[in-house]
């Protein structure tokens, strides 16, 4: 199944389990079912806990934050993740602040659901990364897609906790396929996965044994599946053996596995598409710069997008975002 | 009047302050706002002596409003307030102490010193300080309240200045257009902080609500037993499942708006001081029992005060 | 008619498109309307043959709507859309070369590419993708212009969904408090992506605007004539200096929100092509003129399109 | 003058010297003159172009963007930093954008000031300091008021160009006096200035010559003032031998001085008020573990705030806030 249809299952699923989950967003409704499809037939099933909402992506986030203050599990889709802007306020100075503010007395464990990322031509304002800015809100965790982590497990994780989550899920992942690892294996790689106890797994992906590897790279999203990507063509082509690490949560992070993939490869690349400065990859080369200082064959490289706005022309917008590319040459500048 | 407006007050507070079994309706009232006032006042007090720090927003000539809406909550209500929060919380819970503790920054406090005096929670109270936000939250609360079917009614309190934030707006036409049992509380009291309404408002207070199809029932009063007559009725209409409804009070601040900032004409403020809710009700009441009531009040909060100063 | 409703074209555009000298002005009024057709047609055209790739809001049934409103500004005047903005620029402007290559992605696009189907700027128009955002940026400039005291006046295009977002009004709110020179037009084509009004707005949209102290004229028409007798009006009474207006346009969509997605009502789509704005303005050329201006219209386009097509 | 009375003759300079500044924000009309008095007497002075608003961020902000798009210099003021979070949308989907997605055609110079920082006991929705959220939005500049840096060269740079500004006065800095260099010290500290040309100056204090310091210390704002308050201690007290670098700009930031200091002591300490993690100086520890690879004698420490709400309670909120105690701790241990 793509993507798409894994997260429709997964929320049919949290919805069916679950009478306190509640889906709320714009144009989510039957027939049509969301912008990208992922609420396709829950409205129907669901009519009162799945409901289509005006264009008030403040109020929306506002009216989950009251829900699940009241003991519901609002699970909230924004339809780009561009309009993330738009909840900031409820997100850092409500619904991540009432745990704490109240001392306990009361929790707010809202789900915010975004599509995010560009290279599909969409333009300034329907292409961003915007996750970056909500690093770092205290009390916020924010969970990125990947076709490495089953959504099935993720939501369970996010139902079975108290505390609000942005997850972000890139555009371009929807109609891939969920590649979780089997086996040990995704695809021609070997897959490792490490997890803190009660944390989500973070993947361990590379064509040759972690001990074998030269490089370290830290992606999440769909950048991680262009990183996977290139590691297996590297591998094949050209003998550079480097070890993907792509976690779920992507704030806070659990930093030991990526810990104990440098301590072995001396060398990382992270890699994201939001833009360049103070960006995610900046926390991972501060505190992996401070855990294994004097250990590190190089700078840690953080691979992000230019600081600037994103092009609806295609070649432009190529320019601008990282991709495949830019993954590659930083990795082999990197295994060097 | 409805069957919760003699509701006793929730165990461990002083019936001085909430109430004394069997009195009337009357002296209750006047009790209640009373202690409100006396609470405010002490509080600013404190703040002046400097035994307090940040700061804080008292609703000194409000107080009716809070005692007239809380009469009609029952247990499940919930109510979400802003920054000028003590006469709802107090109103609600008479928890004198707990407040009290908590703007000293108390471990006590119901927050444990983490919210002071603009974030408050405790059973069926939240407030918070950034003002228009908490109009969707207690909208969620709203929509629990219709999706568990249990008649429960959510009340939000908000200021004439609220008005000014977008989400208001969002919130209104979302709750209208679901039909939710929530209850928007607007305390018009002329000013918003520096700001006259005149400065502030464009168009009509009422028609604003109207517009997104939300009913809205006016008063222009200080005086509880009329509020709260009319606030029984919106509760319970919000109650009956017609969707949401507001209760907008036009009443008057006789306070500085925080600490020490009030540039108002003292004319205007003079003029309210003579019709404050404890003046207007306090007439109904005969003087001994008025002052009986008053230092029964002193009494009680002098002790939460020391009780208070106490704390670790 | 005010005197700049037939303001000659800006220079570079193409006549066919835009007017020809001396034509009458329901000739005129055909052929732009005609030529915004033609050209949103075109464009998901080349979609469908992937020859463009993103995104496209084609505004097909609303062509009245953006020739009638810009018939009435002036060099100085300004324009702010959204989404939905190709007929309010080109109606604007008449630079369909300019447009055609910046949706292919060409350097010599109005924004070399940057921007796209919806974010376009060249003088005297702006536009931006995010609903709501552009009402305080319209705004801004009305202020901008009052401080000049130019008499210069500041458009901006919403549709009803739009009417969602709580910045709408806080700007409605301030425009009127103000007496900015502001002019929305609200563009209610009846859905919102895939919501219908109902569904999206609870209580009555002109008391809305009405509410906030903003003069509404309403108007259920898809005729350019009728349509440009009232934008005209609105224009004038924002240009005398009385404050913000909005004029509510009852409209309708006939093709799909962005490229493929429309799953309305067949009979109701069906019911609108009768009485869409070529069909009701073009009873009153003759099927001669009608044809003639048809075929100058294609030919205009078809070279804008090999134009742009060939550039790099 | 107090820094309050400073500013507000800075912006009667603006006001006076260039007919296109407009002043917008809550409650800043005279009498009252702004929560902070910052604008008192101005609207009396100038009553077309200091313009009292609703309590409404959003439409502040986005009203601000339009008249920079139409050639104003807005200066929008917010009360308490804590709301930017309502301008989020217009700082970084409208005035952060146009230029770029115009492609140059037209320009959003808006300066947004806003009251930020704790230690005065306002609780959690009224002591933050999220500017690090808007660090790293492209074509945005996020500056500091620091009592080193005279706001009126500040607001010329501002006024001379043509980004978008998000400028921070930490609320602590009203009531001190600005102590800007003066002969090459700031009171018994030795004070150099640093800049690159057409940019702020970065102010750089030590009770020694540079060359003699052994510990960069890199902060902003308030905290800067405290830095050099424990940097002038522990060199009268301990022989410890600090050097301060003080940025007006904060984000981009031009890393040459701090880099030029590094490289000297070897050892940097970053500090800022605002929550840790993705916080301001994770970017300077990425930065300059890059760029001073090998040559570092120990890692990069970042000094930020408790990852918490900031409560109220004055000694719950010392706890959680960085403050002198902290500054000092984290300078000691890397003289160590
Ligand atoms: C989002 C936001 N903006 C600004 C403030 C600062 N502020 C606190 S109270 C207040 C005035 C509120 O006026 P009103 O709603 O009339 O309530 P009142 O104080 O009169 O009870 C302002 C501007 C705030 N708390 N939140
Ligand atoms: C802030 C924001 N939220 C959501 C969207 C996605 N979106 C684009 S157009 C649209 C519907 C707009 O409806 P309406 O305002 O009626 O304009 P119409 O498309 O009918 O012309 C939506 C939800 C957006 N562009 N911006
Ligand atoms: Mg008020
Ligand atoms: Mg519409």
């Amino acid at each position: 199944m793509i993507f798409a249809k894994e997260l429709n299952d997964t929320l049919r699923g949290a919805l069916t389990g679950d009478r306190r989950v509640v889906l709320l967003g714009e144009d989510i409704a039957d027939p049509y079912g969301g912008a990208f499809k992922v609420t396709r037939g829950l409205s129907t099933a669901f009519p009162q806990r799945v409901r289509t909402t005006p264009i008030s992506e403040g109020a929306i986030a506002g009216i989950s934050a009251g829900l699940a203050l009241a003991g519901y599990r609002p699970i909230a889709e924004v339809m780009f993740g561009d309009f993330l802007t738009l909840m900031f306020d409820q997100v850092v100075n409500h619904m991540a602040k009432y745990q704490a503010m109240y001392a306990g007395q009361a929790t707010c464990p809202v789900v915010i659901r975004a599509a995010t990322g560009g290279h599909r031509g969409y333009g300034p304002t329907h292409s961003q990364s915007l996750e970056k800015h909500f690093l770092g809100v205290p009390h916020l965790r924010v969970v990125a897609a990947s076709l490495y982590h089953d959504p099935r497990t993720v939501f369970a994780d996010f139902l079975g906790r108290d505390e609000p989550v942005l997850y972000v899920e890139h555009k371009l992942l929807y109609p891939q396929h969920l590649t979780s690892p089997v086996n040990g294996r995704v695809g021609d790689l070997i897959a490792g996965s490490d997890a803190s106890p009660g944390a989500l797994p973070t993947i361990r992906l590379s064509a040759v044994p972690a001990e074998d590897c030269s490089v370290s790279v830290l992606a999440y999203g769909y950048q991680a599946h262009l990183a996977a990507q290139v590691i297996e063509r590297l591998a094949i082509e050209e003998e550079i053996f480097a070890e993907l690490i792509v976690p779920a949560q992507i704030a806070p992070m659990d930093w030991a596995p990526v810990e104990r993939s440098v301590a072995v490869t001396g060398r990382l690349v992270t890699v994201e598409e939001g833009a360049d400065g103070w960006s995610w990859g900046a926390e991972a080369a501060s505190v992996i710069s401070r855990r294994l200082f004097g250990r590190l064959d190089r700078p840690v490289d953080v691979v992000a997008s230019d600081a600037t706005v994103i092009p609806s022309s295609k070649t432009k917008e190529a320019a601008v975002l990282v991709g495949s590319a830019r993954i590659e040459a930083a990795i082999r500048a990197a295994a060097n | 009047m409805s069957s919760t407006a003699l509701a006793p007050a929730p165990a461990g507070t002083d019936e001085r302050l909430t109430g004394v079994p069997g009195e009337p309706l009357a002296h209750r009232r006047y009790r209640r706002m009373r202690f409100i006032r006396r609470f405010e006042e002490t509080l600013l007090q404190l703040f002046e002596e400097g035994a307090l720090n940040g700061t804080t927003h008292a609703c000194i000539g409000q107080e009716a409003d809070a005692v007239a809406v809380t009469e009609h909550l029952a247990d499940g209500d919930h109510i979400f307030s802003n920054h000028r929060c003590h006469g709802h919380y107090l109103a609600h819970s008479g928890d004198a102490l707990g407040l009290m503790a908590e703007i000293m920054g108390k471990e006590a406090g119901v927050c444990r010193g983490m919210g002071g005096s603009q974030h408050i929670c405790a059973p069926g109270f939240k407030s918070n300080g950034v003002q228009g936000g908490i109009v969707p939250n207690a909208a969620g609360i709203a929509l629990a309240n219709q999706l568990d079917g249990d008649g429960a009614v959510s009340v939000v309190f908000i200021g004439d200045g609220t008005l000014g934030e977008g989400v208001v707006y969002e919130t209104l036409n979302m709750a209208a257009l679901w039909r939710l049992p929530l209850l928007v509380v607007c305390e018009d009291n002329r000013w918003a902080q520096s700001t006259p309404v005149a400065a502030n408002l464009a168009g009509d207070m009422a028609a604003r609500f109207a517009a997104f199809g939300v009913p809205v029932r006016e008063i222009d009063s200080t005086d509880v037993e009329e509020l709260s007559t009319v606030a029984g009725e919106e509760v319970a209409a919000v109650r009956a499942g017609d969707g949401p409804r507001v209760l907008l009070i036009h009443t008057y601040r006789l306070c500085h708006h925080s600490k020490s900032d009030d540039e108002r004409p003292q004319d205007e403020i003079d003029a309210h001081w003579l019709v404050e809710p404890l003046v207007v009700h306090g007439r109904r009441l005969d003087g001994a029992d008025r002052s009986r009531i008053d230092d029964e009040v002193e009494a009680a909060l002098a002790e939460v005060v020391a009780t208070a100063r106490a704390l670790p």
